[in-house]
């Protein structure tokens, strides 16, 4: 088959545009958290840009998308390294390499997703060993059963996708219960946040979080309407349903926060833009528009409450991983089997349309069985990383805050107070010393006297 | 010499310098603070969960003066400060040794 | 008709772009506030979002594009729902929903635009119904009159398309002159702002104003080439303009700046970003590049010096939207009528290319009209909603600021300071105090009391 | 030949991309300097959006794609103002105009990067002057060399594309050797900076430098899967090394910080990012995804071990643009001939692929030529500048910080302290005096007495 | 009269404030400050460039107290501000000659 | 015990910190503030309306010493921080009655 230029322009764009709401969701978790983690928060999702890339390129497409073993896995060894995809070789109507290049971008967001359940405590190095641990044990195969469908990058693809027949268009279960289920188990591996319902942890800087929603809707659109692999209807469809059930989806979230609360926050009008994608993630090719409001509209304010949760239960999900993307997911992808119109590009009724309970049962456990591996094997992972390498960092470095402990940084310097002075004994400043150029910055001696030297007679 | 220090409201700085100005007074040294008391905080609302803010944000004020002019100057703040509604602060004084001007090294009176 | 594939790639991604420039909006607006209302002002974007996708998928776009009722607005029950829009239909060389996705996010940022004028005292509920019955009375049905061709989406269009034949590509009057007369209205309606023209109301943060002028930059690509509804010609000609007016313009502001001001700012340069954006917005198709460059350094000098007009008739246009957006456009939709080239996609002399008056007054007429409807529906808007909600929020709101009264949140806290204690009384909080769970957290019983605890013992 | 929308469709959106990664590059440069300059640090490079564009469309295309004199330079008079592009001109498969478009987002981006290197110190007009001529002088040319194929968009193009023949396909020499080697140059030129290797200049805000690393990440799949011309295998491949190099070259800059710091920093993250996008720049068509995370890997830990030789020699290269993008720039581009392999869309062989040296010798070539040259002419430019309009601005202003002194203006404005009131003599409050309006602002007299207002009194 | 003036650890504050506020004290002012002192401040490295930060974030606090209720005060501050590490602060006590309520105009202990 | 308060400009922080280190003195408290005197502050622009900003950020340096020290510590700042141009600051002086030292309760000249 050729390639058809404008469905490849449109995947790859698409593609782009999911890789950065990776960087949208570090900014997303990165301003809800307390100043002295920002840092951390951000690096959780960098780092998985780092290493689910590289794990992608040299196994994790192929145990993803490779010839299947039962429905189960596909084989990792057929493409390691994406051998035998260069070349003229095409899927559907796009390049191989595109393909591989969109579901990439899938995997990163999955992993990082999790990071929000642990803030402020996880050990970098930890997380870093667990993402990749993450992405090879559970994302890759429950990818293979959502995405891979049969004859389309290999013969046999995955069992959800081709024998149980959910309407998973863009990952609602691979991605977003399954992100979420995973974040509830590691936040109760790693237990709660020192202070956890007694100390006020509130955003830090809520500017963040508003602009991280915004480019998460931006990329959402190539996750979306990018999952139809093509610029024609189905896509387009997509597009709009992302829209209309986004939208409802803040007003849902901001109704249920008015009501309760008596005010929208702005916190409420970004976690309202998020639950309603997740909800619509797995549905955008199913429901009409309408459709696509009424479930945007149930997503915002059941995610609303759903984040009261962990008070009353007691885990410390910390950025809400579980209220957001399971409960979300969970209601996009059971909401197809009530919502799905035989109208929309999947062509499928639901119960409300007609449909009886056929798509409905399909969905239900689907959503479950996802939940369940997910919640299990991150559960274990995490217990074990705990034991051998240790998950959590101490209760001082938590206090003084993660950056500094973790990263030796601070995210915010804006005062006039320098508060510091270049150190000795670091790579960049040990020759410093023997360089007779350095010694001599900006015509003058070094000042290390406590007399006054000229720099400091004209401040 | 004497510091009088202020504690008032953010809103009322400008008052406050101007009337200082008008009277005299040619130097100050102002920061921020948060202040404890009767005034009441506000509470703020982050998915679902209630954070009360017992703090509100006033500015410290502090200028040093001649002994004479110490009580005037207490005056003249209370008057460009007071709103009359809980909040509105505190202005109080403490007597000082010595004062340097850095730039000079003048000590005394001559340093204000 | 066949679907284009390059052209609906390209239709959706631009569709894509214009939606990241209402988050984009609100950051530049956002940081150009003080920062006790900064959440407010992006706030006011981010519920247009929400409040006009849902309304366009209802019945925005229908009223816009349905059959039309004398060239003056559409069938609102037509498409209602974007009913008979979602299968194979074709509009041109792109799928129908792909249309109605793009012309979606023009609807927000029409109304997003506006609050600007508004900044730092509107009452949230009220702004919130004014997005609503703006979008509806105003925008779709000159949106109606300026994009809705004969023969494109229905039979008949718009008055100001079809029968003034208005040269206006991506929106200077359905967009800008309709907003800034919109913004001037609004801000006449509410008064000035405790302290205007006397306290000093200084950006709080700029490196958001430039990151908001950058992300409207990289959207604006969509909203102008995107307008060619495909990826030709006239789309590659419409990004060249683009990229050519706004450089001249960004030049044109520092320019008069430095002149006037004794310094170039990077508000300034901001600023004039969004003026060249704002004049090549109806001209891009029908201006040479060095046409366009002329435009862009005229509609930036015009827009610096309007600016300052808010301080001499004394309305308090808070973030000049009248000053850039409606002057921008004025700028823009009447420079066509100078400046148009035959050699250009729309193939029309203005009168400086020996074209004569006939485009010059067609576009004054049209630029005209919609400035005069916009500005008086919108003030009778406003004052209704003034006399039967009240629009403003009171001077202690305003003094201690609009985040904490309406939203009740803040939008830094960057201090070691925490400045707070957890409340109760919310639904998070509410059942915390009956689980065991919740009050033992991190391993300690919670200290109410005033003693020492185990952590503060480690602080 | 006829146009390609489906290309076209993709080159439109790398243009827009890539566009975006200057503002990018200003929010990734502005947070890594002090809050006291980073307006003029962000300015640096939204200036380079404002001059480029304009001298792009004047004369800049035509001196890069015009037709070529011994292929040096191409006639800037051929196509002045892009004369003779608008019209249905196609080259390969795209309109010329898109062409025009994608190619005018290089060059702006290629005068930024420079910037980096003199942060905190140039004058701001001195600046500006610059961007001008070193784009006419050293980046058009170059520009000519490297990217202007014979019969593409001219009959003859430049010498070091089609005579010889150094793979470089989206500009490793173009646009980060020729930078780099700017930039050092500029660096030596302006000397260092007060303070420097004594006084801490930490990042004021790591925040924008992820976010600025984010964009720049996602822009740069436009830059080098946009350089495919069309969205075909090429560019998808060109995607996968993209992602690939960059995700490796972030784990070897955190690899080598761990090791040699203790810490893994978010720095480090958003720069091993940055640095394995510019080594896989001139490589992403020729490597395969196992080489191009070889590559990335490489070019991480190079670059950090780079970034110290600045203290080492003395040099004040304060944001590392010798040590990003020069190294990185060497690094990938040598590395074309060792690790291109005949498999990818380039089909040669490399070093290591069983090649021998014949494009090892062609690339090392190409960039030390381009090195040298770059290096020269940017010293001469430099010199003359400071010579004649001077190019630093005084210790006060660097101590003071200099976005007050050229700027007039302060990043951040985050305390209750407004610290100042609206001034009189300026444009905009000139006449306020004279306007009865402006006078009694908010319905009262304006107080600027020291007696209390009714203002006041409810504050 | 009297005002104290404690540097605390900011985690501590949340300690003294219910401490004081259960003595009765109702009102203090409270702000930001950088420490220096036999605590060691940390290092940062940004690019391989070591930064040594010498300062380590406090708290002040102060409280105007009625001279017979000073001594108390302090204590009460030193018991509930006491980690007995390295870095718990310094209390110390200055003597004021006159204390003003912005709002009513009151003096000395009436107007605490 | 005297407490030694002094206004610097923030660039000379770190030589006063030096030198009074070099004295002796180990310990001190840093705070950011804003400054109003003779020395003049800065004018901005935005979009064509001119900021007047009348304050100037300086810093306090808060030292409690011996009364033996006060005035050589004066001394000791006053030359680290002089630069002779206007905006150079002041110092000044309090008695202090009592000083405790948080972590071990030690009170007076052990506190320090
Ligand atoms: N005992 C005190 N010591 C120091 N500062 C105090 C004291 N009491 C009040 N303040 C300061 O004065 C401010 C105003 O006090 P508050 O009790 O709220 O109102 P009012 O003085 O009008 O009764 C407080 O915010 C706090 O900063
Ligand atoms: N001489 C002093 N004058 C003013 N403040 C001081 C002095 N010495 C210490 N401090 C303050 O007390 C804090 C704690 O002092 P430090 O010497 O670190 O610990 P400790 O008091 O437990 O011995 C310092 O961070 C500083 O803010
Ligand atoms: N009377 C005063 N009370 C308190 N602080 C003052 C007083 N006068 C000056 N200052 C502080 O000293 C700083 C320097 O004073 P200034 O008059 O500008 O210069 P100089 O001391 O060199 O004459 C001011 O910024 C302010 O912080």
């Amino acid at each position: 088959m050729n390639i058809n230029t404008g469905d490849t322009a449109w995947v790859l764009a698409s593609a782009a545009m999911v890789l950065l709401m990776t960087p949208g969701l570090a900014l997303f978790y990165g301003g809800m958290v307390r100043a002295k983690s920002v840092l951390n928060m951000m690096m959780m999702s960098f780092i998985a840009l780092g290493t689910v890339s590289v794990a992608w390129v040299l196994w994790g497409y192929s145990e993803a998308f490779g010839e299947s073993w039962h429905g189960l896995v596909g084989n990792p060894f057929q493409h390691f390294g994406l051998d035998g995809l260069l070349g003229t070789r095409v899927f559907g109507t796009i390049p191989a390499s595109a393909f591989v290049a969109f579901q990439s971008v899938f995997a990163i967001i999955a992993v990082a997703l999790i990071s929000g359940a642990i803030a402020d405590r996880a050990r970098f190095a930890a997380w870093t060993v667990f993402t990749v641990v993450w992405a090879t044990v559970v994302y890759f195969p429950v990818a293979h059963w959502v995405f891979a469908f049969n004859g389309f990058a290999a013969h046999r693809g995955g069992w959800i996708a081709n024998d149980l027949k959910v309407i998973d268009f863009a990952g609602g279960t691979a991605i977003h219960i399954n992100a979420g289920a995973a974040g509830l188990a590691l936040a109760l591996v790693l237990g709660r946040r020192v202070g956890f319902g007694r100390e006020p942890m509130r955003p830090h800087n809520l500017t963040l979080v508003m602009l991280g929603a915004g480019l998460l809707w931006f990329g959402w659109f190539g996750f979306n309407a990018g999952s139809a692999l093509g610029a024609g209807a189905t896509a387009a469809v997509a597009w709009v349903n992302t829209l209309a059930a986004t939208g409802a989806a803040m007003l849902g979230w901001l109704a249920v926060e008015r009501r309760r609360d008596g005010h929208a926050t702005s916190l409420g009008a970004a976690s309202g833009v998020v639950a309603g994608l997740v909800a619509i993630t797995p549905a955008c090719s199913a429901l009409t528009p309408v459709g696509s409001v009424g479930l945007g509209a149930l997503a915002g304010a059941a995610c609303a409450w759903a984040v009261g949760l962990k008070f009353r239960l007691g885990f410390d999900d910390s950025l809400d991983v579980v209220g957001v993307h399971l409960v979300g997911g969970l209601v996009g992808t059971i909401g197809v089997g009530f919502l799905a119109s035989a109208s929309a590009p999947a062509g499928v009724d639901g119960l409300f349309y007609g449909g009886g309970v056929d798509q409905l049962w399909r969905q239900v456990v689907g959503a479950v069985v996802v939940l369940l591996f997910s919640f299990t094997v991150t559960w274990v992972i995490g217990k074990v990383i705990e034991a051998t390498m240790g998950f959590r960092v101490d209760r001082e470095a938590e206090l003084a805050g993660i950056d500094l402990r973790e990263h030796a940084e601070t995210g915010y310097d804006l005062t006039v107070l320098t508060g510091g002075r270049l150190g000795a004994g670091t790579a960049a400043t040990k020759p410093a010393g023997s360089s007779p150029l350095a010694g001599s910055a900006a015509g003058g001696p070094a000042a290390q006297s406590g007399t006054k030297t000229p720099e400091g007679a004209s401040a | 010499m004497r510091l009088v220090t202020a504690i008032i409201r953010p809103h009322q700085l400008d008052d406050v310098k101007e009337a200082l100005e008008a009277y005299g007074i040619s130097g100050m040294t102002v920061s921020e603070v948060s202040g404890y008391g009767r005034q009441r905080g506000h509470s703020e609302v982050y998915r679902g969960a209630e954070y009360t803010v017992d703090v509100v944000p006033k500015v410290r004020l502090e200028v040093l003066v001649d002994d004479l002019d110490a009580r005037s100057v207490v005056d003249v703040i209370l008057k460009a400060a007071q709103t009359g509604r809980i909040g509105d602060g505190k202005i109080w004084t403490v007597p000082v040794e010595d004062v340097v001007r850095v730039r000079t090294g003048e000590r005394g009176p001559e340093a204000l």
